[in-house]
C-alpha cells in the first residue's frame, strides 16, 4: 500500500516536473521565436516600427514603464495615480527643443502681464519650474525634480504656446517599476508601455540631442 | 535557545508584555492621528484654495494694486508651508507608527520564544475524523452550489448583449464622435501633430466620406483604405496612379539586384497583380483550365491556388482569343473581404481571402474576337464589370457579397478592351468607360449615366487617364482628347500626333504622359495640350505606365522598365531590365514593385 | 466562547478585504475625471464678445493644395498664393483666373501695375496679371526663407526669417540695404524671430512696419534703417500679444490702425495707430485650435481678408454696423 | 535654419518644430536633459541567486535542523531583503500573471528572472514541501509576525474558505492572459508597507488584513494566495516533507493544537462509518458528475463575460464611445468630454476600430469565462472527491498540502532524534 502510494507520488512528481520544464522552455524561447513578429523582426517591412519595442526588448529581456509624450493629454492622473507620492512621473525638459521664450506658456498663468517670478503668476502648483535670465530676451527654464509632482500643467501650457519642450517622463530612480503600473491602468490615452530597460526614455527631441543617461540604483523587477 | 532550558524569566516577560501593550496603544493613537491628518489634507488642498484663486482674480483685475500682490504672496507662502508640514506630519507619523509596531512585534515574538507555551493536552477525545469529513463534503457541496447559484444570478442580472451592441454600432459607421476631432488635436504635446485619419477626411468633407453616412460601411473599406492598397488594374480607381512611397528605382533581373523574390506562376495570363495588405492576387488560364492565385507579398510563397470550375452555365467551347490577349487578360479586384476574377469565357468568381468560392456565375460567352480583357473594379461593396461585347454591350454592378445584380446599364457601343476608371472628382464618384463611339460617365452606385461624349472610335484598347477634373481618352487611328468632366463635359483639346492602341495614358495635375504601342513616350500639358517632350524607347510597349512618387514607370514588352521624371523636361532616372518579357502593368506597395513577367512574378524592393 | 469572538472578528475583517477587492475590480464606475491640476485652455480662449466688432461676410475656398499668402490688388481683387500656384478672386469671391508655378509661395504682393511679386522660399519671382513670368530674382541665400514682401512705389521690402533681417531692394532685385539688424549705437535691439512668422507691411504713407515677434512688438523703420518707433506688449490677455512670438501677421488699415493675427491663441485684433487695443475681428473660437499662419490683407474698403490655412479658406470680415 | 524653412512647407512639420533653438551670443551652454537609467539588469539575477540560496538554506533549516527558532530568523531575513529592501515587487505570486500573459501574448517579453522566480519555489516544493512559504516569501513572513492569537478555524471553515484561492487564481490568470489587468499586483496588500509609500487606501487595506491576521494566522497565504494553490498541489507530491516527529510518533498528542494553520492531520485508525461499496458508489457518482459540474460552471462563467470584460480598459472605452455617439445621434450635446474621449479623439482612431477591438476582447472573455468556470467546477469536484478517498494513518502528520513547514510543531514533539 505505501509503496504503491510512493510510486504514484513519484509518477506525479515526474509529470509535474516535466510540465514545468516544458513551460519554462516555452517561456524562454517563445518571445524569442521569430513568429512572435509577423515580419520576423525585419522592421523595414513593418509599418509600426516606431511604436514597436519588441526586438530591443528581446535583447534586453528587461522592460521598464515609460510614457509616450506624443500620446499624453495631460489629464493629471500621473500626479494622482502613482503608487509613489509624489509621483515617479516628472516633468522633463528637452532643452534642445526649448525656445527660451520670455513669455513661457508653461511658466506663467494665462493672462499674466508682468513677466516676473512672483507667486501670483506661477502656473506650477509646487513652484518646481525655475526661470533664469540668460540674455535678452532669452530665459532658461529648469525643473526642480524634488518638487515636481508630474501634474503636467506646464506641459500643457508649453505644448499649447511653445515647442512642447516640457514633457512628462517616468523617472526610473523613483519608479518602482511595478509589475502593473497603476498609472498605466488609468491612463486615458494608453500612453504608458513597457519599454526595453536599455533605452528607457521616450523623450521627444528633434533628434538634435539624445538625453544623457544617468545610471543609478532603482529596480528592474518581476 | 532558552525555552529549551525551560525556566522562563517571568519579570522579563512581564516587562516585555508591558512594553508591547504600551506600544500597541501608542500605535493605535498614531493611526487615529494620521487618519485625521490625512482627511484634513484631503479636504483642503492648500495649493488651490478658493481664497487664493479669488485673490489672484482680484489682482488680475487691478494689476497695480501692490497690497493684493503682497497678500497673494503671503498666502501662497502659507499654503505651501501648510502643505509641506502636513506632508511632514504624515511621514514622521508613519515612521513612528512603524517603529511602535516593530517594538510590539519584537516584544511579542520575544515572549513567544522565551516562554514555552505548554501544550494544553491531554484533553478530551481527538476530533471525530469521519463525521468531520462528511461535514466537510457537505459544506463543499453547499458552497459550490451557493457559488453556482450566485454567479448564475449575477450572470442573468448583468445585461448581456454588449457584443451585439458593438456589432451594430460598428456597422453604422458615422464618425459622429470623431467628427469634431479637428479641435483639441494639437494641444496634445509634441509629436502628436499628425491630424487623425478619421479627422482629416472629416475636415475636407470629400464626397466619399460625407456620403459614408448614408451607406453602412461595415461590409466595404473606405475610399481612404482602398487608396492605401492596390486593389485593381492600374491601382486604386484604375487611373495608373499610386500614392505608395519609397519605390525602388533600380534593379536587374539577371544579376538579381534588388529582386526580393521571384515566383513562377503556373498558368499564363496577361492580367496584372492586384494587392490587398500583404497579399497579391493573380489569375492564370489555359484553354481548359482557369486558376486564381494568392501570393504572400513578403515571401513570394503561393498561399493558395483556387481552380475555377464547375460553374453552371459555363460554356463548354473554348473562347476564340488572340495570343496577345490570352484566356486571363482581365485583372482581378478585391475590397479586402473577397477577391473577384473574370475569364475570357465569361466565368466570374468571388473567392474569400482563403480561396474558398463564395459565389460564381457565367456572364455568357462574350462575343469578342480578341478575347474579353476589361478588368474588374470595385466601388464600396459593388463589383463593376465593363462587358462591352458585340451582343448587348453593358456595364453592370453586382453585389460583392452575393453576386446578385445591383444595377445594369446597357450601352450602345462597340466592343471595348479598355478597363473602367473610378475617380473622385471632389463632387462625386464617377465611373468612366471608354468605347467607340464615346467616353461615358456613370454613377457607380446606381449605374445611372451621368454624361457621355462622342470623341473616340475604333477598337478601343487603352483605358482612361484622369487628373484634376480632366479625363483623357486615346485610341489608335482615332485621337487623343482631354475632356473636362462634371455636369457639362466638354473637350478641352484634341491631338492625334501620337496615339496608342494598348498602353493607357497617365496624368498628373499638370502633365499628361502618353505612350504609344511602338514605345514612344510623349508629355503634354494636361490643361492646354501643348507638347513638352517626346522620347522613343525603341521597343514596343503593352504594359501601361504607372505614376509613383513623381516618376513614370514604363515597361516595354521585353521587360525593361524605363523610369522617367514626371516633369516638364524629359529625364531618364533609370532603366531596369527584368530579364523576362512582360505584358503586365506593375503593382506597388510601400517600398516594393511587383512585376508579372511571362512566366514569373517578381518582387522588387530596396 | 472567547475563541468564537476572535474567529468571527478575524473572518469579518477578511471578508471586508475580499469585498473591497471585488467591488473595486468589478464596479463599472468611470475613472475619476476631476483633475486638480487642469490647465483651463477653454478659459484663455474665451473672449468678451462685446469686443468683437467685425463679422464674417464671405468665405472663399481656393482649390490650391496649400495656401500660404494673400494680398489685395487693383479693384480689390484677392490674390491667394500657395503650393504650385496662385488664384485670383473678385471681391465677391468669384474665381477670376489662376496660374501655376513651381514651388511653394510663402508671401505675395502686387505693385501699381498689378504685377505679382511672389516670394518662393529663398527668391522672388515676378509675374504679370496673366501669370506670364516676367523676372526671377536670384536666391538671397540657401538659408533664406522669405516670409513677407511689400512693394512701395520705388522699392521692394522683404522679410527673411532665415537671416532674421529685412531687405530693401530695387524692383530688379538689387539689394540696397538691410534693415533692423542688431545695432547698439543706433539702439536697434535686433529681430528675435523664434518661429517662421516674420511679417512686414507698409503704412499708408509708405513707412515700413516690421513685426518683431520675439519681442511681441511692431517696429517702424525708415528706409535707411533707423528705428523710429515701436509698440506692443506680451500678454495672453486680449490687449497683448500671446505666446512665444506674435503677432504672426499684420496689416494696416486706411486710417493707419493695425490688424494683427496671433497663433497659440488664434485671434485677429485691431490696434490704433498708437498701439492701443481697439477691438476683435475674429475670436479664437472662429479657428481650429492650433491654426498657425493667419496671413492678413486689407482692401480699399477696409475689408479684412484672413487666410485660414487650416480650413483652407479665405475669410472676409467686415465691420458690423 | 533649413529645418525652420522646412517648417513653413507643411503645417504638420511646422507643428512638430514650431521654432528652432535660439543662437545665443552670451557664453551660455545648453544643459543636457538628464534621464536616469533603471538599475542594472544583472541585479535582477542577483535577486534570483538570493532566492535560490535562501530556498536551499530554509529547506535545510526545516528538514535537517528542524528548528522553529532558525526558521523564524530566516524568515526575518527574507522579509528584510525581499520585503523591505527589494520592496516586495520581485514576487513569485505576481509572476503567475507575467507567465500567463507571456504564454498568450507573443509580444510580451518576460524577463528570465521572472521565470526563475515563478519556477524555483515550485521545484523546491515539489521535492521538499512548501519551505518557500516557511521563510522565503516576504508576505508569509510578514503575516507570521502578526499571528498573535491564532485560532483554530475548524475543518469546515478551512475547506470552504479554501475555495477562494482557486477563484483568485482563476481570475488572475484570466485577466492576465487577456492582457486586461494584473489583479494580484493591483491588490497586493503589503507592497505599500514595504515601500513606506502608498496611497492611503492601500495602507488601510494592508492594515485590515493584518488585523484579521492577528486571529486568523496568515490569512492571505491560506485563503487568498493564488500561488498557494500551485504550491499546495505540488507539495502534495513532495518527496521529503517536514514531519512532526523525527522518528515514530508516540501518540502523545502534544502537537495536536500546536499548528496555527490547522495543518496537522490527526491519526485515523477507526473505520469509516460509510461502507466501502457505498463510498465506491459515491465516487462513481462524482466521476460521472465531474464533466457536468465543469460544464455548468463553465456556462455561468461564460455568462459573466461582460462583467469580466468590463474590467478591460478597451471595453470601457468602447462603452463610453458608444454612449457618446448614442447621445450625439439623439441630438443632445455632451457637456464636455471625459479624458478618455479626449484621448480617443486625439488618437484619431475610428469608432469602428474601437468597437472591433472591444468585441475581440469580449470574445476572449467568453472563451476565458468558460475555462475559468470549468476550472472552478473541476476544483470543487476534486476537493469533494478528495474527501471520499479511504484514509488510514496511525500518526499525527502534517497535511502536505496546507502545511507551511514553519516547523512550529517540531518544538512540541518530545521525541528528539
Amino acid at each position: 500500500m505505501p509503496n504503491r502510494r510512493e510510486f504514484l507520488n513519484t509518477l506525479m512528481r515526474g509529470g509535474i516536473l516535466a510540465a514545468l520544464g516544458m513551460l519554462s522552455g516555452a517561456l524562454v524561447f517563445r518571445s524569442r521565436d521569430k513568429n512572435s513578429c509577423s515580419y520576423g523582426f525585419d522592421c523595414s517591412r513593418c509599418s509600426k516600427s516606431e511604436s514597436c519595442s519588441l526586438p530591443a526588448a528581446i535583447e534586453a529581456r528587461q522592460t521598464v514603464w515609460q510614457l509616450d509624450p506624443a500620446k499624453c493629454i495631460q489629464c493629471g492622473r500621473c500626479a494622482t495615480n502613482c503608487v509613489m507620492s509624489p509621483s515617479a512621473v516628472k516633468c522633463t525638459h528637452a532643452f534642445a527643443m526649448c525656445g527660451y521664450c520670455d513669455l513661457c506658456g508653461g511658466y506663467f498663468k494665462p493672462g499674466t502681464k508682468a513677466l516676473d517670478t512672483a507667486a501670483e503668476h506661477m502656473l506650477c502648483p509646487t513652484n518646481a519650474l525655475r526661470r533664469k535670465f540668460i540674455e535678452d530676451p532669452f530665459f532658461e527654464y529648469t525643473i526642480a525634480e524634488e518638487l515636481c509632482i508630474g501634474c503636467g500643467k506646464c506641459v500643457k501650457g508649453c505644448s499649447a504656446f511653445g515647442n512642447g519642450s516640457l514633457q512628462l517622463q517616468v523617472h526610473h530612480d523613483r519608479c518602482k517599476n511595478c509589475n502593473e503600473c497603476s498609472i498605466a491602468r488609468n491612463c486615458p490615452s494608453q500612453a504608458f508601455s513597457r519599454v526595453p530597460a536599455n533605452k528607457p526614455s521616450l523623450l521627444k527631441t528633434f533628434g538634435n540631442e539624445s538625453p544623457a543617461k544617468v545610471p543609478q540604483k532603482g529596480g528592474v523587477n518581476a | 535557545m532558552n525555552m529549551k532550558t525551560g525556566k522562563p524569566q517571568f519579570n522579563t516577560i512581564r516587562l516585555l508584555e508591558n512594553i508591547s501593550i504600551g506600544s500597541a496603544v501608542f500605535a493605535v493613537v498614531l493611526c487615529v492621528l494620521i487618519i485625521v491628518n490625512y482627511i484634513q489634507v484631503k479636504r483642503a488642498d492648500p495649493l488651490n484654495t478658493p481664497a487664493m484663486s479669488a485673490l489672484v482674480e482680484k489682482l488680475q483685475n487691478d494689476p497695480g494694486n501692490e497690497q493684493i500682490r503682497q497678500e497673494v504672496r503671503t498666502l501662497d507662502l502659507l499654503a505651501r508651508k501648510a502643505f509641506f508640514t502636513a506632508q511632514w506630519q504624515v511621514r514622521t507619523g508613519g515612521y513612528l507608527l512603524f517603529i511602535s509596531i516593530l517594538l510590539l512585534v519584537s516584544c511579542v515574538k520575544a515572549i513567544e520564544l522565551m516562554q514555552v507555551k505548554l501544550p494544553d493536552a491531554p484533553y478530551g477525545k481527538p476530533a471525530l475524523f469521519w463525521e468531520n469529513r462528511i461535514l466537510k463534503r457537505r459544506w463543499l457541496v453547499y458552497s459550490g452550489a451557493g457559488l453556482f447559484v450566485l454567479t448564475l444570478l449575477l450572470a442573468w442580472l448583468t445585461h448581456n448583449d454588449m457584443g451585439k451592441d458593438l456589432e451594430t454600432a460598428g456597422n453604422r459607421e458615422p464618425q459622429s464622435v470623431n467628427r469634431d476631432a479637428g479641435s483639441g488635436i494639437r494641444d496634445q504635446g509634441p509629436g502628436n501633430q499628425k491630424p487623425a485619419a478619421g479627422n482629416s477626411d472629416s475636415v475636407k468633407a470629400s464626397p466619399d466620406s460625407s456620403s459614408n453616412i448614408l451607406h453602412p460601411a461595415s461590409d466595404y473599406p473606405s475610399w481612404q483604405e482602398v487608396k492605401l492598397n492596390f486593389p485593381s488594374f492600374r491601382g486604386p480607381g484604375g487611373i495608373g496612379i499610386t500614392e505608395r512611397t519609397n519605390i525602388p528605382t533600380s534593379w536587374d533581373g539577371k544579376s538579381g539586384k534588388n529582386i526580393k523574390w521571384k515566383t513562377a506562376i503556373p498558368l499564363p495570363g496577361n492580367n496584372s497583380p492586384v494587392i490587398w495588405n500583404d497579399r497579391i492576387y493573380l489569375s492564370g488560364a489555359s484553354e481548359s483550365k482557369r486558376e486564381v492565385y494568392c501570393i504572400d507579398a513578403l515571401s513570394g510563397k503561393i498561399l493558395w491556388t483556387s481552380t475555377v470550375d464547375k460553374i453552371q452555365g459555363s460554356p463548354s467551347q473554348v473562347p476564340g482569343v488572340s495570343k496577345e490577349t490570352g484566356f486571363a487578360a482581365p485583372s482581378l479586384t478585391t475590397e479586402g473581404i473577397r477577391v473577384y476574377a473574370i475569364f475570357a469565357n465569361g466565368d466570374l468568381i468571388a473567392l474569400d481571402m482563403d480561396g474558398k468560392k463564395v459565389w460564381a456565375k457565367n456572364l455568357g460567352m462574350p462575343a469578342n474576337h480578341y478575347g474579353h480583357s476589361s478588368s474588374l473594379i470595385m466601388y464600396r461593396n459593388i463589383l463593376i464589370i465593363q462587358y462591352d461585347q458585340r451582343s448587348g454591350p453593358a456595364v453592370m454592378g453586382l453585389s460583392g457579397k452575393t453576386g446578385e445584380q445591383v444595377w445594369k446599364t446597357s450601352r450602345n457601343v462597340k466592343i471595348s478592351w479598355a478597363s473602367p476608371a473610378l475617380v473622385n472628382t471632389g463632387k462625386r464618384m464617377e465611373l468612366l468607360l471608354s468605347a467607340e463611339p464615346c467616353v461615358a460617365c456613370y454613377d457607380p452606385l446606381t449605374g445611372k449615366e451621368l454624361w457621355k461624349l462622342d470623341c473616340i472610335s475604333g477598337e478601343v484598347g487603352p483605358s482612361l487617364a484622369y487628373a484634376k477634373g480632366i479625363v483623357f481618352s486615346v485610341n489608335e487611328y482615332s485621337n487623343l482628347s482631354a475632356i473636362s468632366t462634371g455636369e457639362t463635359p466638354k473637350v478641352l483639346w484634341e491631338n492625334n500626333e501620337y496615339l496608342s492602341d494598348v498602353p493607357s495614358p497617365v496624368a498628373t495635375d499638370k502633365y499628361l504622359f502618353l505612350l504609344t504601342s511602338y514605345g514612344t513616350a510623349v508629355c503634354y500639358d494636361a490643361a492646354a495640350g501643348t507638347k513638352y517632350w517626346e522620347h522613343d524607347f525603341g521597343n514596343p510597349v503593352y504594359s501601361s505606365p504607372m505614376l509613383a512618387e513623381g516618376r513614370v514607370y514604363i515597361m516595354d514588352k521585353k521587360g525593361v522598365m524605363y523610369i522617367i521624371k514626371a516633369g516638364k523636361e524629359f529625364s531618364m532616372l533609370g532603366q531596369c531590365p527584368l530579364g523576362e518579357g512582360s505584358f503586365c502593368t506593375p503593382a506597388f506597395t510601400n517600398g516594393h514593385i511587383f512585376l508579372r513577367g511571362d512566366k514569373n512574378l517578381y518582387c522588387i524592393g530596396k | 466562547m472567547k475563541q468564537k469572538i476572535f474567529i468571527v472578528a478575524g473572518l469579518v475583517l477578511l471578508m471586508i478585504v475580499i469585498v473591497i477587492m471585488l467591488l473595486d475590480l468589478f464596479s463599472a464606475k468611470k475613472a475619476d475625471q476631476s483633475n486638480p491640476y487642469d490647465y483651463k485652455m477653454g478659459e484663455i480662449r474665451k473672449t468678451d464678445s462685446t469686443h468683437i466688432a467685425y463679422a464674417e461676410l464671405i468665405t472663399i475656398k481656393p482649390s490650391l493644395e496649400e495656401i500660404h499668402a494673400v494680398a489685395c490688388g487693383a479693384g480689390d481683387r484677392i490674390y491667394v498664393a500657395g503650393k504650385n500656384g496662385l488664384e485670383i478672386f473678385t471681391p465677391e469671391g468669384k474665381s477670376d483666373g489662376n496660374f501655376g508655378f513651381e514651388g511653394i509661395a510663402s508671401c505675395i504682393a502686387l505693385d501699381k501695375k498689378g504685377n505679382i511679386f511672389i516670394g518662393l522660399q529663398d527668391h522672388v519671382e515676378i509675374f504679370d496679371q496673366l501669370g506670364k513670368p516676367l523676372r526671377k530674382w536670384k536666391s538671397f541665400s540657401s538659408e533664406s526663407l522669405l516670409t513677407s514682401i511689400a512693394v512701395s512705389d520705388s522699392y521692394i521690402f522683404l522679410a527673411d526669417f532665415g537671416k532674421k533681417t529685412v531687405y530693401r531692394c530695387m524692383p530688379d532685385g538689387r539689394l540696397i540695404n538691410r534693415i533692423g539688424e542688431k545695432d547698439p549705437e543706433k539702439n536697434i535691439p535686433g529681430f528675435i524671430i523664434p518661429s517662421p512668422y516674420f511679417d512686414l507691411a507698409l503704412g499708408k504713407k509708405g513707412e515700413l512696419w516690421v513685426a518683431n515677434t520675439g519681442r511681441h512688438s511692431l517696429e517702424q523703420f525708415s528706409n535707411d534703417g533707423t528705428l523710429n518707433s515701436a509698440w506692443g506688449e506680451a500678454s495672453m490677455a486680449i490687449d497683448g500679444f500671446c505666446g512665444c512670438c506674435n503677432p504672426s501677421h499684420f496689416a494696416i488699415l486706411s486710417n493707419g490702425s493695425f490688424v494683427t493675427s496671433e497663433k497659440g491663441i488664434e485671434r485677429v485684433k485691431i490696434y490704433s495707430p498708437k498701439g492701443e487695443f481697439l477691438c476683435i475681428v475674429a475670436p479664437p473660437s472662429a479657428f481650429i485650435e492650433g491654426t498657425r499662419g493667419l496671413d492678413l490683407a486689407v482692401d480699399s474698403k477696409d475689408r479684412i481678408i484672413v487666410l485660414d490655412p487650416e480650413k483652407k479658406q479665405l475669410r472676409v470680415f467686415v465691420k458690423k454696423n | 535654419m533649413l529645418t525652420a524653412s522646412a517648417t513653413l512647407l507643411s503645417t504638420m512639420a511646422m507643428a512638430i518644430q514650431r521654432f528652432p533653438k535660439p543662437e545665443f551670443e552670451s557664453a551660455y551652454t545648453q544643459p543636457q536633459t538628464q534621464i536616469p537609467l533603471p538599475r542594472g539588469e544583472f541585479l535582477a539575477y542577483l535577486d534570483v541567486f538570493v532566492l535560490f540560496a535562501s530556498l536551499c538554506l530554509i529547506t535545510w533549516l526545516v528538514l535537517k535542523k528542524r528548528s522553529r527558532f532558525w526558521v523564524f530568523f530566516m524568515s526575518l531575513f527574507s522579509l528584510a531583503y525581499f520585503g523591505f529592501y527589494r520592496e516586495g515587487c520581485i514576487c513569485s505570486i505576481g509572476a503567475i500573471q507575467n507567465v500567463s500573459l507571456a504564454l498568450f501574448d507573443h509580444s510580451f517579453v518576460i524577463p528570465l528572472s521572472v521565470i526563475a522566480f515563478f519556477l524555483l519555489p515550485l521545484v523546491f516544493t515539489l521535492f521538499y514541501g512548501r519551505t518557500f512559504c516557511a521563510g522565503v516569501c516576504p508576505f508569509g513572513a510578514f503575516q507570521d509576525l502578526f499571528a498573535f492569537k491564532p485560532q483554530a478555524l475548524g475543518s469546515r471553515l478551512n475547506t470552504v474558505l479554501g475555495i477562494i484561492p482557486y477563484l483568485y487564481l482563476g481570475l488572475a490568470v484570466l485577466f492576465a492572459a487577456t492582457g486586461t489587468d494584473f489583479i494580484i499586483c493591483r491588490y497586493d496588500p503589503f507592497v505599500g508597507i514595504f515601500r513606506f509609500n502608498a496611497s492611503f487606501g492601500m495602507f488601510l487595506f494592508a492594515g485590515i488584513l493584518l488585523l484579521s491576521g492577528v486571529f486568523i494566522a496568515r490569512p492571505y497565504c491560506r485563503f487568498l494566495c493564488p500561488y498557494g494553490v500551485l504550491l499546495n498541489w505540488t507539495s502534495r507530491f513532495s518527496r521529503k516533507h517536514l514531519s512532526i516527529t523525527p522518528k515514530e510518533c508516540i501518540q502523545c498528542r502534544l502537537c495536536e493544537h500546536s499548528c496555527p494553520y490547522d495543518a496537522i492531520d490527526v491519526p485515523v485508525t477507526t473505520k469509516s462509518p460509510e461502507t466501502r461499496p457505498a463510498m465506491v458508489k459515491k465516487m462513481m457518482m462524482l466521476t460521472i458528475l465531474v464533466p457536468f459540474l465543469v460544464l455548468i460552471f463553465g456556462y455561468t462563467g461564460s455568462r459573466l463575460q461582460e462583467t469580466f470584460a468590463g474590467v478591460d480598459s478597451r471595453v470601457k472605452l468602447a462603452k463610453e464611445v458608444l454612449a457618446l455617439s448614442k447621445m450625439q445621434d439623439a441630438g443632445n450635446k455632451m457637456q464636455d468630454d471625459s479624458y478618455e474621449i479626449k484621448a480617443f479623439k486625439a488618437s484619431g482612431k475610428t469608432e469602428s476600430q474601437v468597437y472591433s477591438e472591444a468585441s475581440a476582447v469580449l470574445k476572449k472573455f467568453y472563451v476565458g469565462g468558460w475555462l475559468f468556470g470549468g476550472f472552478i467546477g473541476l476544483a470543487i469536484a476534486l476537493m469533494t472527491g478528495g474527501r471520499m478517498l479511504p484514509v488510514y494513518r496511525t500518526d499525527y502528520v502534517t497535511n502536505k498540502g496546507r502545511c507551511f513547514s514553519c516547523a512550529r510543531c517540531t518544538d512540541y514533539c518530545p521525541v528528539k532524534s
